[in-house]
């Protein structure tokens, strides 16, 4: 068996949002990645540097509160400054303020430099089959992930 | 730091007082002699403990929507719609999460966003950049009292400025605007700050003028079992008293079994009295707070006006002095005005329909109280024990030990030991009881009440039954069964 | 014309049936050998018998909506719509008001205007018209069984093809689709007419072809006591199961305080299953209806679906088999299929968060079940008695003599003459009884109750109560306060 | 005093609904009408024959259950021929199937021939209010009105 892939996961900003974030550590686990939880409150700089750190594969943003439009923006810029510009980062929760049309807003994301974005209600498991999807694609077929 | 449940002398408070108000800029427009006057001209309707304790009297349910956007014109706009055409009785003014950090060179940035686009950038109302004048405005501008709703751990400046904006409701405390909204400030500091708002609503009293504080009763908001609320609100009441607050509101939040939820609001009054009596407060005012469910909601519109039916059903039923109103978009985003009128509606009819229907108390009911009272009982003794006789002291100390402890809370603080899940019938319990010092029969209470769950489940009662729990409202269910 | 409580002679039966079948020419579509197969390869599942026996079983309520449009392709994408997106467990099959009347001629231009128009100008869909062949394109497209619903005094006809299109369920009775539904049809002709259909139901199961039969609970919808619909019930339960009938779902619409709706579903059950063995049917099987509010519906949607929740709520804390869902259009007109689905998805979520709630039985409730089981037994003692041991002479007779009476019923075989009204607490009452032959106690019991309501609001007792009550929860309260 | 005003009440087609129909007529009585109530199922030719016979001033026409659109088409014809064509006729209820912009649904039993059509759910003071103001318009000033 091979090392087991990383995820830095975290809650952007001054969001306190903490229910999802462990959730999503439990399901992680339970699919056989290694999870570093950055928890609540994080920063875009604690993100980068959790990554770098643990030479982690991914990036798992959440944002709940709303401020999620002004939070978000730059964190790519502040990977590829950091020298792991191409590491995967996802984003999740109630992006933006209100009941939008989730396409414009999925837009949004995608055009800050996440690859990818789920609206509200996503369930762990749609986002943990398309990172090892993601993955597979970076040649990282090699794992074992548990069935 | 040591904190001590100790009154704060009027020479610290005001020594204090002055670095808080530096805060900001408009820290400088509060003048405290002024602000008196200014409440006391106030209209009695818009003075919101004039309206809870008629509400009471009555027993009547108030209600109560969440609200708060950016840029000041739209925000009244958006309380008068909320009262005109939602039929709000109070209403609220919701404070943005930069401010809630104190972030108010943020919160700058975000007022100035919101004007360029025309449309809110924060998730409330920046209290403390726009200042006393504003604040002024809004409370003008309405014919009925208006609270400040939030979530800050240090809400000195926030509160200085609200109250001498007019405002005659201040939620928060410093347990339950910490604990479950932040993640590394000390509790003692908090405690601390929070005997500085409490001490400034003293104040007002003493010079005539009434102010309500009401602590956050729900917490995470998900799956807390009424004693840990309880505690907590009661603690905060009491610490609320020894500054002098005489008129307080205990909150509690849906968790859906309505037996439970009645048995709740119930003994919270109960408790809340029984304690500020044995402490020596004997002239404070309790009134109970309903929150309909606080945890994730469904995202179907139709599906989340029967939740807030269900817990406008609760509140009218266990006789709440007012209930705060979720609403049809709560699992979206922050709602439309039409949306959020649409939760006080449906939450009006509801009320309205059950005003003058009584439901008896039954065998189940009072073993629910019981139970809650027991619980709240060996939680709050202990808690003094630990603090030798120090409410504050004991606090701090109790969440060290996993004595008082939060489930789900993103505070480091926060031992987060307890696990909460439903039991067969949908009311909360206790999984794991972490540190706390429940006795064997309460722990056995539990044990078989879940145990009942895991039998008809036919599973093992664990974590996996909690996950859930978590999603099972929002996924149309109360009890998450298994698939 | 006499009527006597007799299964029908089947030769008699079958003579009457040609005349019927002539009534229109799609009446020589049905062929009853052919049909009987046809029901016995449904699959189970299809069968409404089933699906209310197994959630009777199961402690269940089952939702269904209320449906129906001019043209065929439309009704079925209508109803699998229900199905699919608002996840009804059973369907209808709602039938527009001229072939409710037998006219099919003014119903075929219904359907021709619906088809230049592309839009339905029918207020439901005229099965007869289309014969066996379509209503069985109806059955066939959906996997939940399919229940006919309408409002027709002579109904021989529908129920011949509807029943040989495969439907299972037949809503109805000589009473409770004469005097809400008609002006000036006898009831002895009703009587007669529905035993017809009884006795074809009675046939169907004679040959093994479990079809159910319910009658129309809610009569007038508008504050109508329990024990009149009950007695309407129970007498219309008896006549079909002279014929043979098997299965009987009896209904009750919601009156809104939560004790007396839960009594009511409650003693409906148990006084239907007394008299049934006490006249001697034995292996009748009781099933229970409750129908949302259905009287005037609040305007706004917000407040509609509080009503909706509401209904839901009282459906599933007294256990009902099934709950008939209301919209958030009812006020304005025939739902859309997203108004009526949101209907059901609001009932549905209740249903689900309340299934493992239990609401103990409490001295309350207890008096509303023994008043309700009093009058009932009153009232339908006293129709036996005119009846001279007859039923359906007796029904005619109590009729006439006012015994028997139904609150703003339209038809001039009704007296009119009883007036209800709510008490203090939101319960029905009676204000005038007429000739209801109720004893002493009772009735002090009515006035007790009333003139406490007299008191509190200051007034007399008396029709303007009424009037405040009929408009009451279209305007957003439940008792008709004075303004 | 001098005779009270007539009204024809009734609710049109095969409909039964017959609660507003009990309200209207209270409603009416007591402001000083007399009302003749044809009820519920009533016929375009009931409507005319009673109006006929009493000398009525205005016939009101209900029609709840959808089929309004089809059953009130031809009424204000009916009166012409039967030489009663300028008496006033009003119509309320729930006109037409479903819930339809109410301003469409207005100018339909305008251009029908009903002097005024009122939507779901008005009260009788309302439709009072303005059938004595047309009343009076119309040199009917003299009635003496319970206040
Ligand atoms: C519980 C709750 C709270 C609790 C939080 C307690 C705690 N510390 O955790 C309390 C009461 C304290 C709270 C406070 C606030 N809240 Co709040 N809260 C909620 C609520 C009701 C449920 C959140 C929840 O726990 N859901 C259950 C978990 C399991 O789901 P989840 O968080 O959505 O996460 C899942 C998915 O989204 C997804 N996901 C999440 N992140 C990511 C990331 C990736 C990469 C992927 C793949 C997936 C993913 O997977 C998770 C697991 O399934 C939501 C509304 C709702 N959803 O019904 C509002 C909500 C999130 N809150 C909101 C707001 C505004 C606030 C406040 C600012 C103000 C207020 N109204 O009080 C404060 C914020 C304080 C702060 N600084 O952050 C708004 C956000 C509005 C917006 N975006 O437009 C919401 C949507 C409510 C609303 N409609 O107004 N809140
Ligand atoms: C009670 C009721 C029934 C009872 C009626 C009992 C009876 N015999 O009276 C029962 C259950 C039997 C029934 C049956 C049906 N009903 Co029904 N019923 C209702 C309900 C819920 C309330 C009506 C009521 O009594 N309101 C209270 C009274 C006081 O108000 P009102 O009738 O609106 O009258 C007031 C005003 O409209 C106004 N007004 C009325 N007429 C006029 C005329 C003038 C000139 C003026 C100025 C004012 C005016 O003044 C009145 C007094 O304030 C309504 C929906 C609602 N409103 O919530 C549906 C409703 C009217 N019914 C409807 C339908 C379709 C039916 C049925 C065809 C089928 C069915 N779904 O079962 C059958 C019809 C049978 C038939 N042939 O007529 C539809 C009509 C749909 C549409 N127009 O698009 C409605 C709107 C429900 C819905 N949304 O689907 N119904």
């Amino acid at each position: 068996m091979t090392a087991k892939p990383i995820v830095v996961l975290g809650v952007i900003g001054a969001d306190v949002h903490a229910i999802g974030n462990q959730i999503l550590e439990h399901a992680l686990n339970d699919a056989g990645f290694k999870v570093v939880n950055i928890g609540v409150m994080a920063s875009q700089k604690e993100f980068v540097n959790a990554a770098i750190e643990t030479g982690a594969d991914a990036i798992w943003v959440s944002s709940l509160y709303g401020h999620g439009e002004m939070d978000c923006r730059g964190l790519r810029e502040k990977c590829q400054e950091a020298g792991i510009g191409d590491i995967l980062i996802y984003v999740g929760g109630n992006l933006v303020i209100g009941k939008q049309d989730w396409e414009n807003t999925k837009k949004l994301f995608l055009n800050m430099g996440y690859d990818r974005a789920y609206p509200p209600g996503t369930l762990p498991e749609t986002a943990i089959k398309d990172l090892k999807e993601d993955l597979q694609k970076r040649g990282k077929s090699r794992w074992n992930w548990p069935s | 730091m040591v904190v001590k449940n100790q009154c704060l002398d009027l020479e610290v408070f005001f020594k204090e007082r002055e670095a808080v108000l530096k805060g900001w800029p408009t820290g400088q427009e509060v003048d405290l002699e002024e602000a008196v006057a200014y409440h006391k001209n106030l209209p009695q309707e818009k003075v919101m403990v004039n309206q809870l304790l008629s509400a009471r009297r009555e027993n009547k349910t108030l209600i109560q929507p969440r609200a708060g956007v950016a840029l000041p014109e739209q925000h009244i706009e958006l309380l008068k719609y909320l009262r005109e055409e939602g039929e709000a009785d109070l209403l609220p003014t919701t404070i943005d999460s930069y401010t809630r950090q104190n972030q108010y060179e943020e919160a700058e940035k975000g007022i100035k966003e919101s004007r360029e686009l025309g449309r809110s950038m924060l998730n409330g109302f920046p209290a403390v950049n726009y200042g006393v004048k504003v604040c002024r405005q809004i409370i003008e501008a309405l014919e009925v009292p208006v609270e400040v709703r939030h979530g800050t751990p240090d809400a000195r400046l926030l509160a200085e400025i609200t109250l001498a904006g007019g405002f005659t409701d201040f939620e928060g405390g410093g347990i339950s605007y910490n604990i479950p909204y932040a993640k590394k400030v000390p509790l003692e500091n908090t405690i601390r700050y929070w005997q500085y708002v409490d001490r400034l609503v003293g104040y007002y009293g003493e010079q005539g003028v009434k102010i309500n504080r009401e602590p956050f009763g729900p917490l995470t908001g998900t799956l807390v079992p009424p004693s840990i609320s309880h505690s907590v609100g009661i603690i905060e009441a009491l610490l609320a008293a020894e500054q002098g607050v005489k008129f307080i509101s205990l909150g509690y939040g849906q968790n859906g079994n309505l037996i439970q939820d009645i048995a709740a609001i119930l003994s919270l009054k109960d408790l809340a009295e029984e304690y500020l009596k044995k402490e020596g407060y004997q002239d404070v005012e309790v009134t109970t707070v309903f929150h309909q469910w606080m945890g994730g909601f469904p995202q179907d519109e139709s599906k989340a006006f029967a939740v807030i039916s269900w817990g406008a059903t609760a509140a009218a039923l266990s006789k709440a002095t007012k209930v705060i109103v979720k609403t049809p978009h709560e699992a979206m985003g922050i709602p439309t005005k039409e949306a959020n009128a649409a939760g006080l509606k449906t939450t009006r009819q509801i009320i309205n329909m059950l005003q003058d229907q009584i439901l008896e108390q039954t065998r189940r009911m009072d073993i629910e109280r019981e139970i809650i009272g027991k619980e709240t009982r060996q939680i709050l003794d202990k808690v003094l024990e630990l603090g030798e006789g120090d409410w504050a002291e004991g606090t701090v100390r109790a969440f060290a030990a996993g004595i008082l402890d939060i489930p789900f809370a993103p505070s480091k603080f926060n031992a987060g030991k307890i696990l909460p899940a439903r039991d067969n019938n949908g009311a909360v319990r206790f999984i794991n009881f972490g540190n706390l010092p429940f006795s064997q029969e309460i722990k056995e209470f539990h044990q078989e009440k879940l145990a009942e769950r895991g039998e008809v489940e036919e599973r093992d009662v664990g974590f996996q039954m909690v996950i859930d729990d978590i999603y099972a409202i929002s996924k149309g269910m109360l009890v998450g069964r298994p698939r």
